[in-house]
């Protein structure tokens, strides 16, 4: 079970993460919804490690990993997806897969490149070709794949559908679900409402670099006020 | 700490300092060796301290200037001429009366300007400018003046005495490639090549001029060579410069001798192997050319000094021979007038140097100096470095054969 | 509140204080000293200049030597002038020499200035290796190996022939520019240069034309530096082209990385150290320019604001009354660096003399196979358990005080962190 | 016969471009990879001479083939745990700095150990002989011996770079390295190795390098700047754009070296008299002179115009 815990992180002097608590169980699917600039990709770097946070407590099923290094979170467990599909444009999409590979800790949903590619047949098609070439749906999919070769226990999806065409988002959907059948805790952190609300077993608001609502989706409907002051533009 | 090297060396020169020291005396006359000590040139630095040393020690064992022990003191130029002028300001404030440089021609001139100045501004206090190791024409040319004098020989000189001696024994040919590094002294290399071309029936084939010390690769060189169909190359390159460029020849089979000028750094030959074979050199001494006044100097010499005396270390003994000639001649002083010095340097002749008579030009104060012509050899009786080459003498030139006109354009104002 | 009213009265006090030796120097009367003393102006200077880009700006450039020996070349044929007839005033020269400098450094820094970061260094490179070839080239102006000679001439009430007049005029030019840099840096324009130095961006979208404002700065720091150069032209009187070395940028470098570059004179602190070291260790051991690169390195590693950062880091901690705090750390870590400095030179000299040309010909000449070697007034056995002890106890005892030093030095700040 | 004489300048340009490769292409992954331009990198390449030259006399000149780059590698290792891992928090300007120093103290450390004129290192009997003859032009067997070791490096490089999953990871990590280690790689051991791999490969330079060319203090400082020419003009980061660099530089000064070309000449021959000629100075220096000039103009050029190299990705 992942647990962040009163975390807080700053770039240079401004303080941008304002003591988040959160808790996701495995096989869940949750999300947390925010503004540009609401903290939500920071939280996503600061329990990867990309941004080691200033204090407070990242936790997995009881191993510490706040302030530990970005690979060594990778190795615990916490798979990543990064916002702007950061594929690695001048290696081949096979090559690309290879780079996630990872033996993952002993327990953890394992996956293999044949069923990835079954997921998303086009991608196999074209696995010779260099990254750089593949569309933004493709990309997806291959930032996704790489990560889950890694057979992580919890995986941090950072806009998993933006600007993607509405038959990808349906092969995205299909794989989060599948991640969550196969027990993957998963961690959907997006700024529109489209996706998150379909799957989602609950739902998070974060605003001003903290976690401003936390509820089911049915609460987040019903509660008008919180889309209003902390998500819808206007 | 101090000169920790020099030190060593030094050994045999306090012991002799301390016997005199005893009998003190108002002034003695002071020499100041500016030489590189430390940096790239430090080895060639420690050719001249050996030298000046060995005649120094001789002279003061002899019972010195009128009973007075020259004292000689080494100064670190690093061969910058920055440091070298701080060294000079050093040097005068402890009472030097001669600044004796050895080394390359930017410190040397830096240092005859330093003279020049100091003595303008200092009538009361002159002190004399030694080139022992600068061969630049200026230093006796246009800028001459009478307090410096040069120990060394120049471009236009090792030049005309390597076409002699080669065209003498047909090794020269008619075809005549010249490969130099693209600064002034390259620049007068080149230009003394091609001067000589009439008189040793030569035509000049080809003329490279290259970046100095900056190029790792030869062998484009090599090949203009080649492709010219020079039967000798000539080049005026020093250190780093002339052994890439002798492996370079070596390694394309380049079929043409190689007439060079420094060879007989130290090292040089060990570096360059058996790629240096063969290859001409106008040196400044060669024992063996000088027989048995030769052998009895290298003797004498690693009886003093540990060692025997190779390559620029000789320019050394030779201006302390003409220096200690000349204070011989003067009567006794109550204080040191360096302009008195100098004139009795003008007229010093030195007649125990193994290769022949050593003299100065009044004219420009430019030494005039036998050389030898020699070839990189197995045969040689000397061997360098260590390795199995020596300089085999093909001819020596006496002073006489081996002078050259003075710069025209030396203008010296005497007192 | 004492501490409130003593802060800017030490801190003028420290700049006085240096301000009067600095005038009084010449009545040591020691023309070596004042020699010295003269190089370590101009070369302050001549970082100061440099720092303007590195400090305040953030641009590293690995070609200044370029613009000190335009300034070096123009004042030598201008003091040729005067020697000529031409009616120069002397103490005009550097003027002179520095406008040139600063129209010559505007171009280059037009060129160089549209690429940030290493690109930019690699140009300053580029620009200086081409600067040396045309110096090298050019033998009609500057002089080929031999240089430019020239000499100085008095001027009105003015002589110029003595060491403590170029002194004094070398320490005048010096505090005139340093406080006119002190102003410059102080003025919104300093200010603009630094916060270009933060985040480039945000200065453009203030309406701000950057580029202008670092060709600008390009522009000064390279009029500074041929000011310094014109100066070195006046105390030597000569010049060659081997100063458009690269080795000329280098120092300025580590002059300016040594003295500190975040602190305003920092520069000029590490070219006065510097200087001195070369002067005065350069005299005495062959191996100097190891000891200043391994000084150097440690700076890096362990103090990297400087020698001005460790100066103004005591001063402040004096101000507010926490030196005592740190003192006994500060003491021991000193004893510490001292004992593995002494191990160190003495391994240095030893194999450096062991390896060296004479100590061969000594083992040969003097039968014995290794010989002794004298350093300190001791007689060292190269190869001698004394001398390996020696070495190793020295090292083993600084290390043990110095990790004791640095240890007890971050409780002292962990215990002033929770007190306040 | 002109022919012959270009064929061995062509030659003879490629294998010395083959050479700076060697050095060059430990520099520029590591550029690429962590953004350091390590000043040192060419110190490597004289120490990695210096070794091969100690073997050389006591083990044989094989034998330093082998242990020059082991060495050197170690060397390249400890460098970058101990010392630039340390100054890494504080900015690429400080690693920068780190290297720079190196450079000087390893240079000078080789100078207390072996004096500061070149030494004696010597190419073995068994390859010092003449590989063919082009008219009177004998070819040594040892400069193509240094070409071959070059591109058997350069292939090797590309199979380990392109075949094996630590290639693929530094690769990768040239570009993003923040991702690789999200993805559980541990970047800081991979950019270890690779600094160590980058130093054995200019070790390994060295040694066959040295005994060629002479092996002495200055070789570092000698090629330190033209190894920086070579990967900007390439591509800082890009292994193809440091082989396309190298061969560039090595050709064009090769060719250059033939050309006794200058301005004046040039302006005499298109008709504009002798003006130049008589202005002297900068316009009568002939290019062949200039040879060892034309990198750091081309340098120039590339950095004004394409600053991400020839074949560098623009930033």
């Amino acid at each position: 079970m992942l647990t962040v815990n009163d975390l807080h992180a700053h770039y240079g002097k401004s303080h941008v993460l304002n003591g988040v608590r959160y808790q996701l169980k495995p096989g869940e699917i949750g999300t947390i919804l925010g503004r540009n600039g609401s903290g939500r990709s920071t939280l996503c770097k600061s329990i990867i490690g990309l941004l080691p946070p200033t204090s407070g407590s990242v936790n997995l099923g009881g191993r510490e990993l706040a302030g530990r290094a970005p690979h060594e979170v990778s190795r615990a467990g916490i798979g990543y997806v990064p916002e702007e599909r950061e594929i690695f444009l001048n290696l081949s999409v096979d090559e690309n897969m290879t780079i996630g590979r990872k033996k993952g800790i002993p327990g953890a949903p394992t996956w293999t490149p044949e069923e990835l590619y079954d997921l998303f047949p086009r991608l196999r098609e074209r696995r010779r070709v260099k990254a750089g070439s593949l569309s933004g749906g493709e990309q997806q999919m291959l930032t996704m794949f790489r990560t889950l070769l890694g057979n992580p226990l919890m995986i941090l999806i950072d806009e998993p559908t933006e600007g993607l065409a509405p038959k990808i988002v349906g092969v995205v959907r299909d794989t989060v679900l599948e991640m969550k059948r196969r027990g993957i805790g998963v961690l959907l952190l997006e700024q529109k409402l489209s996706l998150a609300l379909q799957i989602a077993d609950h739902v998070a608001v974060m605003g001003h670099g903290e976690i401003v609502f936390e509820g089911s989706v049915e609460e987040f409907r019903a509660n008008h006020e919180v889309r209003t002051r902390w998500l819808e533009v206007s | 700490m101090r000169t920790l090297k020099s030190k060593v060396l030094a050994l045999t020169a306090l012991a002799t300092f301390s016997i005199f020291s005893a009998a003190i005396q108002a002034a003695p006359l002071k020499i100041a060796g500016m030489v590189p000590l430390s940096g790239a040139s430090a080895a060639t630095g420690e050719l001249y301290v050996q030298a000046m040393t060995y005649v120094v020690n001789r002279f003061n064992e002899n019972g010195g200037w009128h009973g007075e022990p020259i004292k000689l003191e080494f100064y670190d130029t690093q061969e910058s001429t920055g440091v070298a002028s701080d060294r000079f300001q050093q040097a005068v404030a402890e009472g030097m009366n001669i600044i004796a440089q050895g080394g390359g021609s930017s410190v040397a001139a830096s240092l005859s300007g330093d003279v020049r100045r100091w003595n303008r501004r200092h009538p009361d206090q002159q002190v004399l400018s030694f080139t022992m190791g600068g061969e630049a024409a200026g230093l006796t040319g246009e800028n001459c003046h009478f307090h410096h004098f040069r120990f060394a020989t120049t471009a236009a000189i090792r030049v005309q005495a390597l076409m002699e001696a080669m065209s003498k024994t047909g090794a020269l040919g008619e075809k005549v490639y010249a490969i130099n590094q693209d600064y002034s002294w390259g620049h007068e290399m080149q230009e003394a090549i091609l001067a000589n071309a009439d008189k040793y029936d030569y035509e000049v084939v080809g003329k490279s001029l290259h970046a100095t010390n900056k190029l790792a690769d030869f062998s484009p060189y090599a090949l203009q060579s080649q492709r010219s169909g020079a039967q000798t190359v000539v080049t005026g390159n020093w250190s780093r410069d002339l052994l890439l460029l002798l492996k370079a020849i070596d390694q394309s089979g380049v079929d043409a001798n190689l007439a060079t000028v420094y060879l007989d750094q130290p090292g040089s030959i060990a570096a360059a192997g058996s790629a240096a074979e063969g290859s001409y050199i106008a040196q400044v001494f060669n024992a063996e050319a000088a027989k048995e006044k030769g052998a009895a100097y290298m003797e004498d010499f690693k009886k003093r000094i540990g060692t025997y005396p190779a390559g620029l270390g000789n320019n050394g003994v030779i201006s302390m021979m003409m220096l200690t000639k000349a204070l011989s001649s003067l009567p006794k002083q109550d204080s040191i007038d360096v302009n008195r010095i100098a004139l009795a340097l003008e007229k010093a002749q030195v007649d125990d140097w193994p290769t022949g008579t050593l003299t100065m030009r009044a004219s420009d104060h430019q030494l005039l100096l036998p050389l030898v012509v020699s070839k990189v050899s197995k045969d040689a009786r000397y061997k360098i470095d260590n390795t199995e080459y020596g300089f085999k003498p093909v001819q020596l030139l006496s002073a006489e054969q081996a002078r050259v006109p003075a710069d025209a354009s030396c203008e010296m104002q005497r007192p | 509140m004492s501490r409130v009213m003593s802060s800017p009265v030490a801190r003028y006090a420290w700049l006085a204080a240096t301000l009067l030796l600095l005038v009084l120097l010449p009545l040591t009367d020691s023309a070596t000293l004042i020699n010295v003393a003269t190089k370590c102006l101009i070369a302050g200077l001549f970082a100061m200049g440099f720092n303007l880009l590195w400090g305040q700006m953030g641009l590293l450039s690995f070609g200044h030597a370029a613009y000190l020996g335009i300034g070096t070349f123009a004042t030598l044929h201008m003091m040729n002038a005067i020697d000529e007839g031409w009616g120069l005033p002397a103490p005009l020269l550097p003027v002179l020499a520095g406008a040139l400098g600063v129209v010559v450094g505007a171009l280059m820094g037009w060129f160089a200035s549209r690429r940030t970061g290493i690109y930019f260094a690699m140009i300053t490179l580029a620009v200086a290796e081409l600067t040396h070839v045309i110096a090298d080239k050019w033998q009609g102006f500057f002089g080929g190996e031999a240089g430019v000679r020239s000499i100085r001439t008095d001027w009105w009430l003015f002589g110029f022939q003595d060491a403590t007049s170029v002194y004094y005029y070398c320490l005048v030019w010096s505090v005139l520019l340093v406080i006119a840099l002190w102003a410059l840096l102080r003025s919104p324009f300093g200010l603009l240069m630094y916060a270009l130095r933060e985040n480039e961006e945000r200065v453009r979208f203030l309406g701000y034309r950057t580029h202008s404002i670092k060709v600008v700065g390009f522009a000064v720091s390279a009029g500074v530096s041929a000011v310094a150069g014109s100066l070195m032209a006046f105390m030597n009187e000569s010049a060659n082209a081997s100063m458009f070395a690269t080795l000329t940028s280098a120092e300025v470098v580590l002059n300016t990385v040594i003295g500190g570059s975040a602190v305003f004179l920092g520069p000029a602190l590490g070219a006065a150290f510097n200087t001195l070291f070369g002067y005065y260790i350069g005299g005495l051991s062959h191996f100097w320019l190891l000891y200043q690169g391994l000084i150097f390195v440690l700076v890096i590693m362990y103090a990297p604001g400087g020698l001005g950062g460790l100066f103004s880091g005591a001063t402040r901690q004096a101000r507010e009354g926490r030196l005592a705090h740190h003192a006994p750390a500060y003491a021991v870590g000193a004893l510490a660096s001292l004992l593995i400095a002494v191990a160190t030179i003495t391994v240095v000299e030893l194999v450096g003399t062991v390896m060296g040309s004479s100590y061969r010909v000594l083992r040969l000449t003097s039968g014995e196979t290794w010989p002794p070697v004298s350093l300190w007034g001791i007689d060292w056995h190269p190869l001698g358990i004394g001398t390996f002890t020696f070495v190793l106890v020295l090292i083993g005892a600084g290390t043990v005080l110095l990790r004791w030093a640095m240890a007890s030095h971050r409780q002292a700040l962990d215990r002033i962190g929770s007190e306040t | 016969m002109v022919m012959d004489y270009f064929l061995v300048s062509l030659l003879n340009g490629v294998i010395y471009g083959l050479m700076l490769f060697m050095v060059s292409s430990g520099l520029t992954l590591i550029f690429g990879m962590m953004g350091v331009l390590n000043f040192a990198h060419a110190s490597f390449y004289m120490i990695g001479a210096y070794i091969g030259y100690l073997c050389s006399l006591h083990l044989g000149f094989y034998a330093g083939l082998v242990i020059a780059p082991l060495v050197v590698g170690a060397l390249g290792v400890f460098s970058e745990r101990l010392l630039l891992r340390r100054v890494r928090p504080q900015g690429h300007t400080h690693e920068l700095l780190l290297t720079f120093g190196l450079f000087f103290i390893f240079e000078e450390v080789i100078k207390v150990f072996f004096g500061n004129f070149a030494v004696p290192y010597q190419v073995p009997a068994g390859l010092d002989f003449a590989a063919f003859s082009v008219g009177s032009i004998e070819y040594p067997f040892y400069r193509l011996f240094i070409g071959v070791v070059a591109l058997v490096m350069f292939v090797a490089i590309l199979a380990v770079l392109q075949l094996t999953r630590l290639g693929i990871v530094v690769r990768a990590a040239v570009h993003r390295s923040d991702m690789v280690a999200a993805l559980g790689h541990n970047v800081p051991t991979v950019f270890t190795a690779l600094f160590g791999g980058g130093a054995a490969l200019a070790g390994l330079a060295g040694a066959v390098a040295g005994a060629f060319f002479p092996t002495s203090p200055t070789m570092a400082s000698d090629l330190g700047t033209l190894v920086f020419v070579v990967v900007v003009i390439g591509g800082l980061g890009s292994l193809s754009g440091a082989v396309v660099g190298a061969l560039l530089i090595g050709v064009v000064t090769s060719f250059a070296v033939g050309l006794n070309v200058s301005l004046a000449s040039l302006a005499a021959s298109l008709g504009l008299g002798d003006t130049l000629t008589q202005m002297g100075g900068l316009f009568t220096v002939s290019l062949s002179s200039l040879a060892g000039t034309i990198p750091y103009l081309l340098m120039l050029l590339i950095l004004l115009l394409r600053p991400s190299g020839l074949l560098g990705e623009r930033s």
